[in-house]
Formats: C-alpha cells, structure tokens, sequence
C-alpha cells in the first residue's frame, strides 16, 4: 500500500509540470487532431491526479469521478472531436491568428501571470500553489485558445480547456464537489459537445467554411 | 355636496369613454357621451367653486386600488386649476360635438371621443393629486392622451417629426419632474404632499436648489418657456382644433400648477435668485414668444408662439412672487401671484377661444395660412366678433381680461421699485420694461392677425367663400368671449377669490389691494358710453369704391400681407429672426432677365440649431461608435467577457 | 365740488385739442414767415366733417364705422386720467399709468384694423408703420411713467401730481429730467409730429398715420382727428402736469380754479411752440431712423429708472 | 411530491412529443400537455404559497422567490404555447425545425428553467442553467438560416464559457464554505449556506472572487454589458415565441440565480461589494443599451437591447437594495416580462406581413396592420415605463428607492437613460407605423391564439398598473424578506 500512496503522492507532485507542458504544447500545435489529443493527455494526466487524490484519501466517490473523467474526457469527447474533424473535410490546421511562436510566447506569461495571481491565495488556504496555477493557467490558455483560434472546433476545444482547468482548480481547493453535481456537470459537458458539434456541421453546411471569424452577419 | 360633485366628475369622465365604445353605433345614443361629459364637467367646475368659496378641503383617497399612495384632494389652489379645467373645458366639448363630427369619419370620432375625457381626466389628476405617485401618474398620462388626441389628423411625415419631438421633450421634462419630487424622499420617504410639506425645512440647501431647478426644468418643458419651448410651436398646431385649444389653454397651465405647487407650496419659497431665474425665464419667453409669433404666418402656429409668450408673462408674475417673498415683503408677493393666477386664467379663456376661432375658420376655408385668408368677416360675423374679442384680450386692452392680468403684474413690479435692494428694484423695474415692449409687440400681433385674416378682400377663392359655423361652435365661443369680456371690465369678481388663494400661498400675506381693480367698470362704462354717443347722431353714408389713386381694378393681391405688415418690425428686430433666405432665379445664368424668381425664407429657431441638434447629434454620434464596437466577431464578444472579468477582478481590490 | 373740477378739466383737455393744432400751425407759418391759418381753423374743420357724408369702401364690413368711434372713446378715457386743475382726475384710481398707456393701445388697435378694412395698400402701409413706432413707443412712454412713479411712491397719475406739487421746483431730480426729456420724444412719436410723422404730408414714402386714415371721410374722419388732437392735448396735460404742476388748486374755489387754469395755459402755450419750432427746424426722419429716435427715448427712459433706485 | 411531479412532467412531455410527426398531433398534444403543465405549476405555487417553504429530497425547494419566478415562467410559458400554435404554419421543415421538435424543446427548455427555479442546491442550479443553454440553442438555431446559425454558435459558445466563470464562482463559494465550517454535503445547498454565511465572514476575498465570477459568468446570461454580445442575435434571429421565452423567461432565471448568490455574498460580506458590483454593471448595461437602441435597425434587435436595458434597471434596482429596491426589482422583472412577450408576438406578425424585420424598409405599419400596430404602440408605451402600465409602477419604485437611499447619481443615470431609450424606441415605432404604405391593408386577420396570447399580456400589464393584487404584494414582500 505504501508503494501506492508514494506512487500517488508522486503524481500529485510532478502532474503540475506535465500539465504545463500540455498547455504549452496546445497553444504551439498547428493541427487540430493535434490539439485534441493534447486535451485527451490532458484529461488523463488529471484522471490520474484523481486516482491518486483517491488512494491518498481513500475515497470511493473520487474513483468514480476519476472513471468518468477517463470515460467521458479521455475517450468520448475526443473520438467524437476526431470524427467530427474527419467527417467535416476541412483543412486540418488550427488558423490561429497568432504565429506558433507569439502563441507560446503568450502562453508562458500567462503561466507566469497565473503564479502570481494565485499566490495570496494559495497562501491563504494553505493549499498546493502549483497546482491552483496550473489550474489557472489552464483556464487562460482556453480563454486565448478561444480568442485566437479561427477554426469553430478549435473554440471547442478551447472550451473544453477552459472547463478542464475550472475542474482541476475544483479538485485542487475542495478535493471536488459532491459526486451528483460532479455528475451533471460531466453530462452537461457532453451534451454540449455533442450540441456543439451539431452546430458545427450547420456550420460547414450552410456557410461551407467553419471560420468563425467570418460568421458576421449579425452586429452592432 | 362637494364629494357628490367631485365623484361625478370623476366617474363621468371615466365612464364616457366606455359609452362612447358601446353607444357610438346607434344615431340616438351618439350623442350621450358628450353630454355626460358636460355633466360631468358642470359638477367639477361646481365642486371647485364651492371648495373655492368656502374654502372646504376635499379628500378622496384610492389606495386600496393603486400600489403606491394615491390620493385626490381639491384644496384652494387645486380647485382653481380644477375650476380653470373644468369650466374651460365645456365649451370646448359643446364645441366638438359640432367640429369633430363635421370633420371625421365615424371610427375617428369615435377615437376622439374615447381619449377626449380620458385626457381631461388625466390634467384633473394631475390638479387634483395630493401624493407624488399620483401626480406623477396623471402626469405621464396627459402627455400619452394629448398625444394619442394629436394623432387624430394622421401622422405623415413633418407631423410624425413634429409629434416625436413633443413625446421626447414630455419624457424628458417628466424625468426632471420625477426627480423634482421624489428629491424630498431621504428626508421623508413618504409620498403624501402633506409630508413632502412637513420634510421641505428639514431638506438641505443643495437638494432644496436641486429640487427647484428640476421643477424649473420639468414643468419649464412642459410650460414652454423658452429655450424649452421647442416642442410648442410644432404640436400645438398639428392637433384638431378643440385639442390643441385644451392643449394651449390647459395643459399648458398644468405646468403652472405644479411649479406653483412644489415652488411655493411644498418648498415654501425660496432665495431670491429663484425668482431672478423665472423672471428671466419669463422676460426672455415672452419676448422670443410674442417675436416669433409676429413673423408666423400660420394662424396656429402663431398661436402656439403667443402661448409661449403668455406663458412668459405668467411666469414674470412667478418670478416677482419669488423674488418679494424672499425680500419679506409678502403682501406684494402675493399680489404678483394673483397677476400670475390671474392671468393663467385669461390665457386659458382666450387661448382656448382663439384656438377654438381658428378651427371655425378651417372649418369654413380649409386653410390657416394668413395669406390665404381675408375678408372673412363679411361672411363670418359672429365668429369674426368674437374672434375680436380674443384678440383684443390676448393683445391685454383695456376693457377685456388680458388687461386685468397684466395690469397687476405691471403693479407689483412697479412696487419693486420700493425694495430695499437695488439690484432687485432695477431687475423688476427693466421687467416692467419688458412687459411693456411684449404688449405693444402682442397688440400689434393680434391687430395684424385679424386684419389679415377677417378684415380687407378675401385673398382666395376659399376664403371668399366661407360661411359662418354651425350653432354648437358659435355658442360654445360666445361663452368664452362672454366671460373674456366679464372679467375684463369686472375684473374682481376673479382677482378676489384668485387672490385668497395666493393669501394661503404666501406666509404672511394680508389683505390684497387687487380692489383697486373695482375702478375698471367705470372705465368701461366711459368708453362704452363715449362710443355709443356717436350712434345716435344721425349720418349720411355712401358706399363708394375704395380709393385707388383714381385707377381701376384694386386686387385683393395689392393688399398688404400679414408678412408685409410685419415687416418693419421684423427688420427692427431681424438680430431675433436671423433666417435662411434662398433666391432662386430662372434660368440661372441670366439674373437679370429670369423666367421665375422664387424667393424662400426658413426659420430655424437658433435654439434648434445651437442648442438641440448638437446635443443630438452628440448622442448619436456616440451611439454609432459604440455600435462599431458590436464588431460581429465572437472572439472579440469573448474578449470582452474575458477584459469585462479582468476588469471586475481588479475593482474587486478596491471595493 | 371735486367732481366738477374733474369734469371741468376733462373738457379743457378735449375742447382745446383741436385749438392746440390750430397754434401750432399759426406759429410754424409765422416761423416760416407766412401769415398762416386762424387759429380756430381746426373747430371748423371739424365742423365741416361731421356734416358731410360717410363714404365707405365695398370691401368694408360694418366694423369699418365702429372704429373711429372707440378710437375716440379710448382717447377721451385717456382724457379723462390726467389732472390738469388739480390732483385728482375723473377715472383716476392707482395703477392708472399703466392704463394710460394702455387706452392708447386700445385706440390704436381699432385704428389699425380700420384702416385694413378698406382693402387697400395704404392702409396695411400705415398700420406696419404705425405698429413699429407705438411698440417701440410703449415701452419708453411707460418707463417714464414708471420712473416718475416709483419716485413719488404711487401708481396714480393724480398721486404724482399731488406728490410734485407739494414739492420745491428745485428739489426734483435728474429722474424728472431724464424721465420729461423720453416722454416729450415719446409725445413727438406717438401723436405722429414731426420727425417721425408728418401730419400733412400724403406722400406715400413717408406718411404713417394719414396712410391709416385714407379710406375715411366724414364723420368719421372728423372723430379720428379729434382723437389725434385729444392724443396731443393730452400727452401736453400729462407732461406739464407730471413735471411741471405747479398752481393747481388745492381747494375748490372759483378763484383757484381761475388761477390754475391761467398757470395751465403759459405751460401749454411753451409747448405749443417748442413742438412748432422743432417741426420747423427739422426734417422728416426716414422710416427706418425712427427706431433710434425711439430708442434714445427708451435709452433716456432707462437711465430715469435706473437713477430712481439711486437716487432715494 | 408534486415539485418532483412538476419537474417531471415536462421532461416526459418532451419526449412524448418527440413520437408525433404529424404537426396537428403535435400543437393538440403539445397544448393539452400545456395545459396540464399549467395547472400543475398552479397547483404547485398554490401549495408553496400556502406552505412558505416547500421541501423535498435533498435537492429540490421551493419559496416564495421561487414562487414569484414560477409564476412569471408559468404565465409566459401558457402564452407563448398558445400563441406558437397559429405561429408555426409558416414555419417550413427541417431537421430539428418542426412543430414537433419546437415543442419538444419548448418543454424541454421549460424543465431546465423549473430545474434552476427548483433545485435547493447551487451545483444543480449551474447545471440546470447550463442545460437552459443546451435546449434553447437548438430553438434559436430552429430557422436554419445563416442568421440562425451564426446566432445559435455565439449564443452557445459565449453563453458556456460564462457559465464556466459561474461554476468557478460556484466552487470558491463552495470552498469558503467549505472553509467556513459548512459540512461538505451541505456546501451547496443555500439554505444552509444563507444560515451560514454570517460565519463564512473570514474568507473575505475569497467569497469576494466568488461573486465576480458569478456575477461575470449568469450575468453573460442575464445580458449585461460587456457580456451581452449574444443577446441581440439570439433574440433577432430566433422564432418570435422563443424570442418572447428569452427575454422574458430565461434572463429572469440567470437573474434569479444571480438573485441567490447576491443574498448569500451580502449575508457573509455585507451589501456593499456586491451591490456596488450590480450597480455597475446595471448602469453600464443600461447606458450602452440605450444607445445602441438608438442605431438599431432590425425590430427585434432593438427589443433585445431593450431587454438588456430592463436587466440592467433590475439590477440596479437589486444594487440599490433595501425592501423597495427588492421590490421594484423584482416586480420590474415580471413586467418586463409581460411587455416584452407582448412586443415579440408582435415581431411574428411584422415579419409575416412584410418579409422582413428591418425598420428602415417597413412603413406605414399603422394602415397595413392596423390591430398589431396597436399592440405594439400599447407594448411600447408599457415598455418605457408610462402609465397605465405595470412597468410605470416598478421603475417607479425603483427610483423611489434610490432617491430614497440617496443614490442620486444613479437616480440621475436612471432618468437619463430611460428618457434616451424612450427617443430611441420612439424614433423606431414612429418611422415604422407612420409613412406610406407600399402594402395594401393586410386582409389577414389575427388568429385567434395570438389575440389570446396578447390580449393576456396586455390585460395583465394593464391591471398591474392600476392595482397590484393583495397576493402578489404579499408573496413580493416574501421574496424581499427571503433575500434579506
């Protein structure tokens, strides 16, 4: 058992890193199916925090998150992102409109910036800094997802990115939330994407392009 | 006695419209709506001369029914805005029986006489109110009835402009009227007068100015005093006869009442510089108004200028009350109050009279341009004499009411000269300067307006031939003139009630020398007699071409023009004026020998063009680059959500 | 008694009206070196008018006679205002300055509208003219009034000559000045002498209120006249009395009555030939000069209210 | 038992609708099903009217907030049912765009409203808010134009990532609790939290951070300015009765969550943070929507910016506070809702009539349809606040209360605005009913469920105006003292 609570522990410690390096690699990815596997990683690289978070308090509840997490996040909305992707026949890439480069550049001060901001915080509640930055770092890096990719699906995978860190800063603060709600929200997640993904295909159908920045027609 | 009276007014304006919606199909019933509305309005004028009289305060509360407290009471000043209303208004239904049914189809009318009480209603909750709530409520309503009444001769075009700019400008002076009275809540937090009353002492200084410059503005706005009286000149003419008359006549005095009731009343006076700000408020109006009505050419909408010089004559009356009671001097406040009622009276008499006038003469010529007109007296005698009596008292002549009104006004600002403080002296002094200059400037108006309109040869074919209105019309005016003409030369029998009332107004005041009035029926009766003498001596007379320096064929086109007569005073006073000519010549390349010269003046009021446009077009300009931050692309609509989060973030450090 | 005075000096001001145009045309003719008229010339004139016949214009309406009669009837009221024998008047009450004032507006309103009756051009000439000078008028006319009133305390014309008699010729100040100068320019403009009008020009560039007065005949036109010559006799009363009241009675005697009217007609007759020397030294104004005539009228009347603030 | 039963009910109507293709099975069933919802939610605000708190499960509560909401959601609902009936003849079939799929997701939308309306627990009320997205999307998008399409994405898209922001404000809330001293089960469930949250003073900032993710995140929902991007284009491009369902029912419901977590924050925190925040973002909603009322050319665009606007009069009456603030907020809220479901039925027969719903290419509404235009001058005069209408009343009380609280600068902003909007919306309705024609007068009539439809809202806004019934004040004053 020990052997467990140690691998657990350290999970805990080094995910943080390789969570960053996800977010990093996202912002720097050119292609879309790239991106969704990053997220899939993503999700895993949590879903294992879960599990450890589960052993180390030992907690029933937290495997079934950490079951759903691998079910819904790393499996269903991913495969269904892929077949959407193929199914749309459009290029593969993100059209960001920023340069891979600046992205990165972006990203890692938004990093930084969620090291600071999280800090009084952290401090405050005594609770794990490099994780609530992660967190929070995740969060940013799906807002700029948002804003800087053209592509309809990447804004749901910006999206989802987004959602991911809001779950991982849930898990961080309060070790999650009541397992129902936990459930619901995983539901509603689905729902959306799979809402969104319809949306997406009345995209590509009547516009014949999935570039959201051209989608205006309606303002001021 | 006075409930029974006050209920019925109340219960048959309400009920009137609801008759009118089931009666108006059968040709027997058609008429019962109106006549219950006289009914109605008998027993209200009644009401208000007895709580007059005895000086009786009525209650009637509705809370039960309304969300907020709302309550009627009719006490002194009520009763005499509610008596103005009332009793003004029953000739002008008896009136309309004959007008709108001449004038619309069946579904017209039947709209006309569906909002016609409700609107009457509306101006008797607003006199009548005694909690913000319902002053407020009655006050929204008067600006959506008249409006909806203006809108029965359709809304195309210039109308439609005309009639946005009344809504907008009512909205707008109600925001200030809302702040005006809801400014007494920190202090009371009731709505009740009575207790907007008891909290006014207890009010800071800042919040008491800011409660009167919000009155001064709202119900300015409505009044139409200048630069506020925008709206006035356009909505006033662009009504059915009967409604703009009740527009001008009435509602306009409403303003009156409630700057009046929350100046006077509810604040208890105030500093001098209050009565400075509506003596110069008044001065300037009553200038600019009587100014540009000289160079109108339209009858209505001259009239519609003339209200806002009369409205500027009463509130140089308000403006010396203001300024005698902050001097401590009482008894003459309360004499410039009288002037001010009184003349809010007479304007409302021969206002709507000369509204009234001028529908007969649509009636019968289907025009109101001046230069159209002429020589209607021939065929109109009845409407022409009493349309001269309007004008005479509107132009303030001895012997008929105009007279009354001013010469009071002109009194107390005489007795300003006793002030102690010379800036006040000089101040009501030059104003009596000013009333004098608008007299002259009204009397040559109004003797230009019916010459060019009854007297002389017909300059059309449609004035030539006119003929004389139906019964209903010519009785309901020759009620107004007739009581133009009582108060005119018995001028008492209203400055003594009226000036009770301003006795209960200002704190203090004692008995009100207004007797001095009681020397006008020996006037009249001079000159009566003076002119009469000359019927009787006996006289040969011929009737004879008019002298054409010996030449044949004198034209009604060699006549002068209303703008003709005009013309030296324009030029005199062309700084005011200030028009856009265009000269068109045809062909163009050739000024000295044309095909046609076309010659056009417009007047935009400098107010619209330095004060309004601007301040419109600021706001749409504002608005257009706001709309271009509506980019239509969502990921800038995400950004703002993002910056928005950002934003409120950082705030929260602060807050 | 008092009544009588009233009644009296109501009647001097009306029955010498017409003599009043007679001297000032007897003394321009003998400045100019004619011998000139009779002095009752006028009386005559007069005469001659009431007895011939009324001739009206076709486009007339019945209003057309009605106006020279409450013309002179507004004039005589006015008459009727102004002391001239002794400090009271026959409708005299407070407040009547205004009301002065405004009986002439009265008059000149009927006046207007009968002269448009008639459906001629000269008619609606002399009404726009006539209205800029009595509005430019009223003003200055009724700020003099003014000034003198707030010195002696009262609105009442009787109250202000009670008030200047009581007092030392000497004792009066600038305001009388200032306040006498604007109405003698007030007098000149709105009884239509000239510089602003010329009562016996018929030249239609120039002529005001005889433009007005074309299309009437007869009677009528002899009440219009003797409206005009009340107008003058009555602006002279007003002023003498207002600045100059100096030998009304007191009591009621004969004797009195006597001597106030014999320190009336010296007054009158220093008027008479002030106007008649200005008529004969100067020229016509053009129309559009009259304005500023008037507005030093109404520029010295403001200085008269303005100095009665300072000056107590 | 009956919130279970009325929560439910319309999940199982939904689907049940599903079986039917025929579009007149569809409207009988779906009104039957209407009608039955209705006096179920009668039925049920009658037992919470006269039980104060209704309780069931761990999850499921009711008050007499609640109750005011239910109220306003079950009137709306039963008119825009009615009035969907005569509006989908025109409506032409796709996938996802038949009568059968409208009404199934009408009741679908109508159970995740009743869910947020119901749910006792914070958690399930995020998740029921965000599912009102999921079931009204699809209704937004139901035309299937590019407009619909584009319109349907930004609502969807903008609308999730503000809701995201609300589950993180959901969670720090959760955490102070949890810090607090809350037992973790309870953490969520409001109740607990109101009685808690007096000791949940210590995490300050944190519960600080709270709410401004909250109140960024439902107050995307609710269509406050800078959040309110998709607010316009979902209301313009959405059928008439959704767009009516929007407006009047689904920001009312983001207010109300809003409406709870206010209460919470100000219990713990005190009034000030929060309510300066609601005033903020209720004078810059209001501002901004004004004028962009102002440039507006699409009808129901206009009236979405006027919906923006009355969110934003609500929210500063909730900002300014005190039982007549409360008040008036929360009365202006189901006014708004009443006028404004009156002006989107009259969008329907507009765009009927003249193809279009561009105010620059209508004129002469007045001739051509001369009963619409009268309820849409009636809708207008109610919703810029004149009497005899309900929502003179409300703004009335709301101005009341910030003179009343001294708020002068606000009262000042207030007055101001509403002057500029009633320019805006008056320029708008008077080009567009006045003009020439190029029409001839329309012969089509009214049908018979949207004069029931209007007459209803029109009837209820009138009488609110004139006399607010005893029960209605009681249970407002109910509300007031539930979130005090």
């Amino acid at each position: 058992m020990d052997l467990f609570q140690l691998a657990a522990a350290k999970t805990l410690a080094t995910s943080a890193v390789f969570l960053f390096i996800t977010v990093l690699m996202i912002a720097a990815a050119k292609r879309t199916a790239t991106c969704i596997t990053l997220f899939a990683a993503q999700c895993a690289i949590i879903a294992a925090q879960i599990i450890a978070l589960a052993f180390l308090h030992h907690s029933v509840e937290a495997f079934v998150v950490a079951a759903m997490v691998l079910l819904v996040k790393v499996i269903a909305i991913p495969s269904a992102l892929v077949r959407i992707t193929r199914r749309l026949k459009v290029s593969p890439t993100v059209s960001a409109s920023t340069s891979p480069g600046l992205s990165l550049f972006i990203v890692a001060v938004l990093i930084l910036l969620a090291f600071i901001v999280v800090q009084p915080y952290a401090r405050a509640f005594a609770l794990d800094s490099e994780m609530l930055a992660a967190a929070t770092a995740i969060v940013l890096t799906g807002g700029f997802l948002m804003v800087s990719r053209r592509k309809a699906l990447m804004q749901v995978i910006g999206l989802l990115v987004l959602e991911n860190g809001i779950f991982l800063a849930a898990l961080t603060t309060t070790f999650g939330m009541p397992l129902v709600i936990e459930m619901g929200i995983f539901f509603d997640l689905l729902m959306c994407v799979l809402l969104m993904g319809v949306f997406v295909f009345r995209i590509r159908e009547t516009f014949e392009h999935v570039d959201v920045s051209r989608l205006r027609r309606l303002r001021g | 006695m006075i409930e029974i009276l006050f209920n019925s007014l109340l219960a048959g304006l309400l009920i009137s419209p609801a008759l009118t919606l089931l009666a108006f199909r059968s040709r027997i019933a058609r008429h019962l709506p109106a006549t219950v509305q006289l009914v109605a309005l008998i027993a209200g004028a009644s009401a208000a001369l007895v709580v007059l009289v005895s000086n009786l305060r009525h209650t009637v509360d509705i809370y039960w029914l309304s969300p907020f407290p709302f309550t009627l009471a009719v006490d002194r000043l009520s009763a005499f805005f509610l008596l103005l209303i009332c009793a003004v208004s029953v000739p002008v239904v008896l009136y309309s029986t004959a007008y709108i049914a001449r004038h619309y189809s069946a579904q017209r009318q039947r709209w006309f006489w569906t909002l016609f009480p409700l609107f009457l209603l509306s101006m008797v909750l607003v006199v009548t109110a005694d909690t913000a709530f319902a002053f407020l409520f009655g006050w929204e309503l008067m600006t959506l009835f008249s409006a909806a009444l203006v809108m029965l001769d359709g809304c195309e075009g210039e109308r439609r402009r005309n009639l946005f700019i009344y809504l907008l400008m009512m909205h707008a002076g109600a925001a200030a009227v809302f702040g005006a009275f809801l400014g007494f809540l920190p202090n009371t937090g009731l709505l009740e007068f009575a207790s907007l009353r008891a909290s006014a002492p207890f009010l800071a200084p800042a919040m008491r100015t800011a409660i009167f410059l919000l009155a001064f503005i709202g119900f300015g706005t409505k009044a139409g005093i200048v630069p506020l009286h925008l709206w006035l000149p356009k909505a006033h003419p662009i009504a059915p006869s009967p409604v703009s008359a009740l527009m001008s006549g009435i509602m306009l005095k409403t303003a009156i009442y409630g700057f009046i009731r929350v100046t006077f009343d509810l604040l208890g006076g105030g500093p001098a510089w209050w009565g400075y700000l509506a003596l110069a408020a008044g001065a300037v109006s009553a200038l600019l108004g009587v100014l540009y009505a000289l160079s109108e050419r339209d009858l209505k909408r001259l009239l519609a200028y003339s209200s806002v010089e009369n409205i500027g004559i009463i509130y140089l009356g308000l403006g010396a009350a203001l300024i005698f009671s902050a001097q401590q001097v009482p008894q003459w406040a309360a004499l410039a109050l009288t002037g001010a009622l009184l003349h809010a009276l007479n304007h409302a008499l021969f206002k709507t009279l000369l509204f009234l006038g001028a529908g007969a003469i649509s009636d019968s010529t289907h025009t109101l341009d001046l230069e159209k007109l002429g020589g209607l007296f021939q065929k109109m005698r009845v409407t022409g004499t009493i349309f001269l009596v309007a004008c005479c008292s509107i132009a303030g002549l001895p012997l008929f009411n105009g007279f009354a009104s001013e010469w009071l006004v002109f009194r107390t600002f005489i007795a300003g000269g006793d002030l102690p403080g010379a800036g006040a002296s000089i101040v009501l002094l030059v104003a009596a300067g000013v009333l004098a200059l608008v007299g002259g400037l009204a009397a040559s108006c109004f003797a230009q307006l019916y010459s060019a309109a009854f007297l002389g040869r017909p300059r059309t074919q449609e004035a030539a031939r006119a003929h004389d209105v139906p019964k209903p019309m010519q009785i309901a005016m020759a009620l107004l003139a007739a009581t133009c003409i009582v108060i005119g030369v018995a001028p008492s029998l209203a400055a003594g009630p009226i000036g009770a009332i301003a006795q209960q107004l200002v704190p203090g005041a004692v008995a009100i020398p207004a007797s001095d009035l009681l020397f006008m029926p020996w006037v009249a009766c001079f000159v009566v007699v003076a002119a009469a003498i000359w019927l009787l001596i006996p006289r040969i007379s011929r009737i004879t071409p008019t002298w054409a320096c010996g030449m044949p064929g004198l034209n009604s086109r060699m006549q002068y023009t209303a703008t003709a007569l005009s013309k030296p005073l324009r030029k005199v006073f062309a700084a005011v004026y200030r028009p856009d000519r265009t000269v068109r010549t045809v062909p163009s390349d050739q000024p000295f020998f044309p095909a046609s010269i076309s010659y056009r003046s417009v007047r935009t009021t400098s107010f619209e063009r330095s004060l309004y446009r601007p301040a419109v077009d600021s706001i749409v300009v504002a608005a257009k680059r706001l709309r271009r931050m509506q980019t239509g692309n969502i990921q800038v609509y995400l950004l703002y959500m993002f910056l928005a989060l950002v934003a409120a973030l950082i705030c929260m450090r602060f807050v | 008694m008092s009544t009588t005075i009233d009644v009296l000096q109501f009647l001097i001001i009306v029955g010498i009206a017409p003599l009043i145009r007679g001297v000032i045309s007897r003394v321009k003719a003998r400045i100019q070196n004619r011998r000139g008229a009779s002095i009752f010339r006028p009386y005559a004139d007069l005469w001659k008018l009431f007895h011939k016949e009324d001739l009206i214009p076709s486009t007339a309406s019945p209003f057309f006679r009605v106006c020279p009669m409450i013309l002179f009837a507004a004039t005589i009221a006015g008459a009727a205002l102004v002391p001239v024998l002794h400090a009271s008047s026959l409708l005299g009450n407070r407040g009547d300055i205004i009301l002065l004032a405004y009986l002439f507006a009265l008059g000149r309103f009927f006046l207007v509208l009968g002269s448009q009756d008639g459906g001629s051009a000269f008619g609606g000439m002399g009404a726009g003219r006539e209205a800029l000078v009595s509005t430019l008028a009223e003003a200055p006319l009724l700020f003099g009034l003014i000034a003198v009133a707030v010195t002696a305390h009262t609105t009442s014309i009787a109250g202000i000559v009670g008030w200047t008699a009581a007092r030392h010729p000497l004792e009066l100040s600038s305001v009388h000045a200032f306040a006498f100068a604007a109405l003698v320019l007030v007098t000149i403009a709105e009884t239509g002498r000239v510089p602003v009008d010329n009562p016996t020009t018929h030249l239609e560039l120039t002529m005001i209120h005889e433009a007005m007065v074309l299309e009437y005949s007869g009677p009528s036109l002899a009440l219009i006249e003797w409206a005009s010559a009340t107008k003058l006799s009555l602006m002279f009363a007003l002023i003498i009395s207002l600045f100059a009241p100096w030998g009304i009675v007191t009591g009621g005697s004969v004797l009195g009555i006597a001597i106030a009217l014999a320190a009336y007609l010296p007054k009158i007759g220093l008027l008479v030939v002030f106007v008649a020397a200005l008529e004969s030294s100067m020229a016509k104004l053009r129309m559009y000069l009259v304005p500023e005539f008037l507005g030093i009228a109404s520029a010295l009347s403001v200085l008269a209210v303005v100095f009665t603030v300072f000056k107590r | 038992m009956i919130l279970w039963l009325t929560l439910a009910f319309p999940l199982a109507a939904a689907i049940f609708l599903l079986a039917f293709r025929r579009p007149g099975t569809a409207s009988t069933f779906a009104l039957t099903l209407g009608a039955a919802q209705v006096l179920l939610l009668a039925a049920c605000a009658w037992q919470i009217h006269s039980e104060g708190v209704l309780q069931q499960g761990q999850y499921l509560r009711a008050d007499n907030l609640t109750l005011l909401f239910l109220a306003n959601l079950t009137i709306i609902f039963a008119v825009v049912l009615v009035y969907s009936v005569g509006y989908l003849r025109h409506v032409p079939s796709g996938r996802f765009s038949s009568p059968r799929w409208f009404y199934a997701l009408l009741f679908l939308f109508v159970f995740t409203m009743l869910a947020a309306y119901l749910s006792a627990n914070l958690g399930v009320l995020w998740i029921a808010i965000e599912a009102t997205t999921l079931a009204s999307a699809l209704l937004v998008g139901f035309y299937n134009t590019k407009g619909a399409i584009e319109a349907g994405w930004k609502y969807l898209i903008v609308c999730t990532v503000g809701i995201a922001f609300a589950l993180f404000g959901t969670i720090a809330l959760y955490l102070a609790a949890v810090r607090g001293g809350v037992p973790q089960a309870q953490a969520l469930d409001w109740t607990a939290l109101m009685a808690a949250a007096p000791g949940m003073g210590a995490a300050h900032d944190l519960l600080k951070l709270a709410f401004v993710f909250i109140a960024v995140g439902y107050g995307t929902k609710i269509g406050f300015v800078p959040m309110h991007s998709w607010l316009p284009d979902a209301h313009a491009e959405a059928p008439a009765p959704i767009s009516a369902m929007l407006s009047a029912v689904l920001l009312n419901c983001a207010m109300y969550a809003l409406l709870r977590f206010d209460a919470i924050t100000s219990h713990a925190i005190g009034t000030t943070f929060s309510h300066t925040l609601l005033i903020a973002f209720g004078c810059l909603s209001l501002v901004v929507a004004v004028f962009l009322m102002i440039v507006q050319r699409d009808l129901k665009r206009l009236l979405a910016y006027s919906s923006i606007e009355h969110m934003g009069i609500v929210a500063l009456g909730v900002g300014i506070g005190g039982p007549l603030g409360l008040f008036g907020a929360l009365l202006h809220s189901f006014n708004h809702s009443l006028a404004k479901t009156l002006l989107f039925f009259t969008t329907g027969k507009v765009r009927d009539t003249f193809d279009t719903l561009r105010m620059d290419r209508i004129h002469g509404m007045a001739r051509v349809l001369p009963y619409t235009s009268s309820v849409l001058i009636a809708g207008g005069v109610a919703i810029v606040g004149l009497p005899p209408f309900g929502l003179f009343v409300s703004e009335f009380s709301i101005l009341m209360a910030a003179f009343g609280g001294s708020h002068y600068i606000i009262a000042t902003f207030m007055l101001i605005a509403f002057s500029i909007g009633f320019g805006a919306l008056l320029f708008h309705f008077q080009r567009m009913l006045g003009g020439e024609p190029q029409l001839p007068r329309s012969r089509v009539k009214l049908l018979p469920t949207e004069i029931v439809g209007m007459c209803t809202c029109g009837a209820c806004l009138l009488f609110l105006g004139v006399h607010i019934p005893g029960v209605l004040i009681s249970v407002l004053n109910s509300a007031v003292a539930v979130l005090q």
